[in-house]
């Protein structure tokens, strides 16, 4: 029986549930020498910025257990360039494409938000949690409060669907998510990497020229699945759910604690694959559950 | 095209101490693969060592359908590579970079290499089709000497400088190369090696006007251009400059292209 | 050379900076088994409360990549046990013993400091920052606030000092561990566990009875490093770090960036020498740099 | 005493479908373990597999200064071990937990076990002086059949049933026991298995007033009892209960202390 894997999420149509998360996919362009780009359900961009951006100095990552942080500090080489010389790429291909977007103040967004409306894309990503960039951006993202007022301001600009991405750095991401929502969020993506620090004790310097960085990969999956829970228990819009995702079983939990669709970061830049590897493991999981869709095991894990 | 491949090992041993040098099984890398380019391995099926390892291919044999890597043991991956056995499979990313310009129109090179910068220059000597050939490595000291008969075999002339005079001259490559600089006309120097030899080869170069092309080593995320971790500082216009992505516009840049900070 | 391993943190004298972290050494019988506990700098027993707890329900563990989660939920004998039968067992060694508690409301908090005040130990950690029960405990720790008040109150009945034990799941851990050195703490510990969740694909249900559980081990090590960072620049009081340590250098990494003294936990369950291990690559950490005290290492990390 | 140790393994099969047996060289644990006790093993260096897997010692070799332990691969750790050579080392905590009363004074025995239950049981047989001695093995499938001669030999009756009668008695192993058990007069009744299992021979036991010890199984942080994860309710006082540790209190309880849920 042929498993319908395409999810909708707050009316974008995805193939399929995967998504390749914003940072650790470029434009697709890279992928795309060893893969199917059009196998995967959408694809977060690199974070755009209205004008293009150097990102930090080198070294910009630092394997931890399990885990690694980056402090790439959004290089990118901003809206205008992506729309004119990387969208047109995406574009031959059917993959959803999201627009992810970062500012250093709300005029910032709202102008990027304005300009991409008019572009040809299917989604914008709002990142209000990048750690890695000194003004802006996370600054907006921490408290209920910043999260409102700069998703209502955007969202006056928005002619498509507005996701918000949401910090785990927060005491409560349930706050965060509901303040999005009543804002006007269409959708919620968690999580952002968790802030952190390597230390090479041998030259007693971090081992980040930027001294800390974003946690990402299978060490943040437990924190990432709990407030992927938490959040979809609180808000009706959907959720994208992310962190440490490397293979189906991975995504399935996400699906099961809430997730209507999940974004594959880390996992994307040690196996070019793994976007399809995962979705390729969830309609197993689907099949062998006798389930014919796999958005019918979002949200249905039963608790203890 | 670089490929995702999953490669059997066919041979390994510790050439000095530390230091091995790795045969691989790839008909894919030995046909494709040329100097200066690297593989990205995956040393371990679960997270311990979760990223890949950047590795120099050091050396091909097309016929035989092999390639060789030379490697240092120094944190986790690589020590779980050094514990590999003839026989296993691992996961490669590669042929990966760019690579050395090995064009015929280069009659005269020098070869300036240091420590584990030395591996990749040997494929450079396979490939070039220089008449002078002259080499110049360095190493911290005489038990790190390795792959001395192999450059030989392929130098016209091979020198090897150790940091404590322990082997060969005392002092550093690029001092030797300065000796000989003047009175050799290079068309091309080849170097790869730590950052500050790279500056003072590109320093002697600029000031001989000596074509030079070095090979950069950055900390990586993905090894194929995804993830821009592996930025390094390239001019751009008139004083200004960008980032650029040492495994992908690299790993070998034409030494006057690079700022070093 | 001897290297001077003493630590001072708030009065207490330290053999060395090493110390067991509560709930993962008993009360030091377990470990005495398979190690000279008096190698220890101190021992902070498993969390106590004022009667007697039964603790969640089992399975209480998971395990995470390069993690783990626990509800065990302060499962413990009681103070008056602790005092009585276990607490002279301690006494017959010489590691500093540190009382960890834990109460549903702020009474019970200042019940237990009057009575361990005059007990024989050498300091209080007050755990306000358990994610495991549902009452009390972390409800304390998530605000500065929050913090200010129990510390403030508790501190009224402390004859001993007071080390307060902060939760990182929240915002700014530097604002909590400002409010508890205003408050009058005399040292704070850093981090308690992350919350997070794990989901067997299997049964669809969360692996732990208890659902959620706290993430400790080697994967949380990049965010308390950044925390003890964080905090160690906010307060003058003694700061001591934990987080995923396992070895000499994972310690090391938590004194360079600001950390007077550390504990061991998840490692101590996985390892029964742990502590010492620890403790002898410290050492070794010290006398490579030619230094004569362990304590000249803490904070002299240089940022890039 | 329990202590932590690195021991070599001298030998590995596999002896049916994913299980494999092991056989470790331990003059300790050879010369102090008692059936019911159990190792908890480091499965690799790294953190793949961070906490350790607690095995059931199967049977001891004292002259050769050898264990054997049986285990099922099933996920990362055990997935791991079966992967290991003689001659690798492993890092082991053990001898750990409590043991089954073997003692002297039970002459009419029955043990009773269930797929990865069925191994500590073997040790059980070994060291018990018991004249009527009869197995009850419960296997899901023929497949997974394991160590049949062996109870064969240690026992005066061996019945093996399969979940799917692949093999043996359809069934599951506590029925054949019930058929016995009236007519058989034991005196005690070793199980071990998953907790249905358990739970219903716990019953038959009351029910004849046979004493039962039985193995529990709960997941563990630490086996040495200091992390207080390994909770299993028991009865306390009249009515009461209170939770004891499968790894300190346990892995071996009396049937009528525990409380199934
Ligand atoms: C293009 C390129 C080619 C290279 N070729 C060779 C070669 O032929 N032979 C050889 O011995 N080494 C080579 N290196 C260096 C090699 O990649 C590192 O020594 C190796 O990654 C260390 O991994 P580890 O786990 O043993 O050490 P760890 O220090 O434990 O590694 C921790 C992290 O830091 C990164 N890292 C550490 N040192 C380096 C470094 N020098 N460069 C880049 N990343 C680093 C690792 O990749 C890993 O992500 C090359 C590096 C690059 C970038
Ligand atoms: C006292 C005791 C004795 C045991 N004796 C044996 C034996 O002789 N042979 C055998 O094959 N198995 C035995 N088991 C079960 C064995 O410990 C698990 O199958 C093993 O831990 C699974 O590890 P894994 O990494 O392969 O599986 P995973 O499922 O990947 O393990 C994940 C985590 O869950 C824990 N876990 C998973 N299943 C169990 C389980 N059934 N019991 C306890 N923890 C579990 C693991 O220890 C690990 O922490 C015993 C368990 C206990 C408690
Ligand atoms: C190298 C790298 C770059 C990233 N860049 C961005 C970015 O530009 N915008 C963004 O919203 N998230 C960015 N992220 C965060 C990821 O999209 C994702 O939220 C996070 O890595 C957690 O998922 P993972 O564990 O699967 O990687 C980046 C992550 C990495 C590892
Ligand atoms: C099994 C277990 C039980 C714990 N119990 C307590 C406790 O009772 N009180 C407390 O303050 N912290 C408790 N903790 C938290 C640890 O003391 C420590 O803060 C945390 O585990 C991080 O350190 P680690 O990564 O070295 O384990 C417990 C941790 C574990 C793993
Ligand atoms: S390492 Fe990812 S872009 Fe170079
Ligand atoms: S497993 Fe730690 S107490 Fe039993």
């Amino acid at each position: 029986m042929d498993i319908d894997m395409s999810v909708d999420i707050c009316g974008i149509k995805l193939k399929n549930p995967v998504i390749a998360a914003s940072g650790t996919f470029g434009f697709g362009r890279e992928h795309a020498g060893f893969i199917d780009i059009n196998k995967l359900g959408g694809i977060s961009v690199k974070g755009l910025t209205l004008k293009p951006r150097m990102g930090n100095r080198p070294p910009r990552v630092a394997e931890t257990p399990a885990g690694m942080l980056n402090s790439v500090g959004l290089q990118n080489p901003g809206v205008h360039y992506f729309i004119e010389n990387e969208l047109p790429f995406l574009r031959q291909h059917t993959a959803a494409v999201i627009a992810n977007i970062a500012g250093n103040t709300i005029d910032e967004y709202c102008e990027m938000t304005e300009i991409l409306s008019d572009a040809d894309i299917d989604a914008i990503e709002l990142n209000v949690s990048c750690p890695n960039v000194r003004e802006g951006c996370i600054a907006f993202g921490t408290t209920p409060a910043g999260i409102t007022e700069i998703t209502q301001q955007v969202k006056r600009y928005a002619k498509k669907p507005l996701i918000v991405k949401l910090t785990p750095n927060v005491s409560s991401i349930a706050d965060t998510a509901a303040a999005a929502e009543s804002a006007g969020a269409d959708a919620v993506s968690l999580i952002n990497t968790l802030l952190g620090m390597a230390i090479d004790v041998e030259t007693r310097r971090p081992v980040l020229a930027n001294n800390t960085g974003g946690l990402s990969g299978p060490a943040v999956k437990p924190v990432a699945v709990r407030m992927v829970y938490e959040v979809s228990r609180t808000v009706k819009i959907p959720v994208i759910g992310m962190g440490g995702i490397f293979c189906g079983n991975d995504a399935v939990e996400f699906m099961l604690a809430g997730a209507d669709a999940v974004m594959v970061g880390t996992a994307n830049m040690i196996y070019p694959d793994a976007c399809i590897k995962v979705c390729m493991g969830i309609e197993q999981y689907v099949r062998k559950l006798g389930y014919s869709r796999a958005a019918d095991i979002t949200g249905s894990l039963e608790m203890n | 095209m670089s490929k995702h491949m999953t490669n059997i090992i066919t041979g390994i041993a510790e050439i000095a101490e530390g230091i091995f040098r790795m045969r691989i099984s790839s008909g894919y890398i030995s046909a494709n693969a040329k100097p200066g380019q690297f593989v990205n391995i995956k040393c371990c099926e679960g997270n311990d060592a979760l990223l890949r390892r950047p590795i120099s291919i050091c050396s091909v044999d097309r016929p035989g359908d092999t390639y060789d890597i030379v490697f240092q043991k120094k944190g986790g991956g690589t020590g779980m590579l050094a514990g590999k056995k003839p026989g296993d499979r691992i996961d490669v990313l590669g042929p990966l970079g760019n690579s050395f310009d090995t064009g015929a129109r280069h009659r005269r090179i020098a070869v300036v290499g240091g420590g584990i910068g030395v591996f990749p220059l040997l494929f450079v000597l396979d490939d070039s089709r220089a008449i002078v050939r002259r080499s110049y490595l360095g190493f911290r000291t005489s038990k790190l000497v390795v792959l001395e008969n192999e450059f030989r075999f392929r130098s016209s002339s091979l020198e090897i400088a150790t940091d404590d005079g322990s082997y060969g001259t005392k002092g550093f490559a690029p001092d030797i190369l300065r000796r000989d600089i003047s009175v050799e006309d290079f068309d091309m120097i080849y170097a790869c090696g730590p950052e500050p030899m790279l500056r003072k080869v590109s320093q002697l170069a600029g000031e001989h006007n000596i074509e030079c092309q070095i090979s950069l080593e950055q900390r990586m995320g993905c090894g194929f251009g995804t993830c821009l971790a592996c930025a390094c500082k390239t001019a751009n216009g008139e004083d200004g400059w960008k980032y650029s992505h040492v495994c992908k516009d690299g790993p070998v840049f034409n030494s006057r292209s690079i700022i070093f900070d």
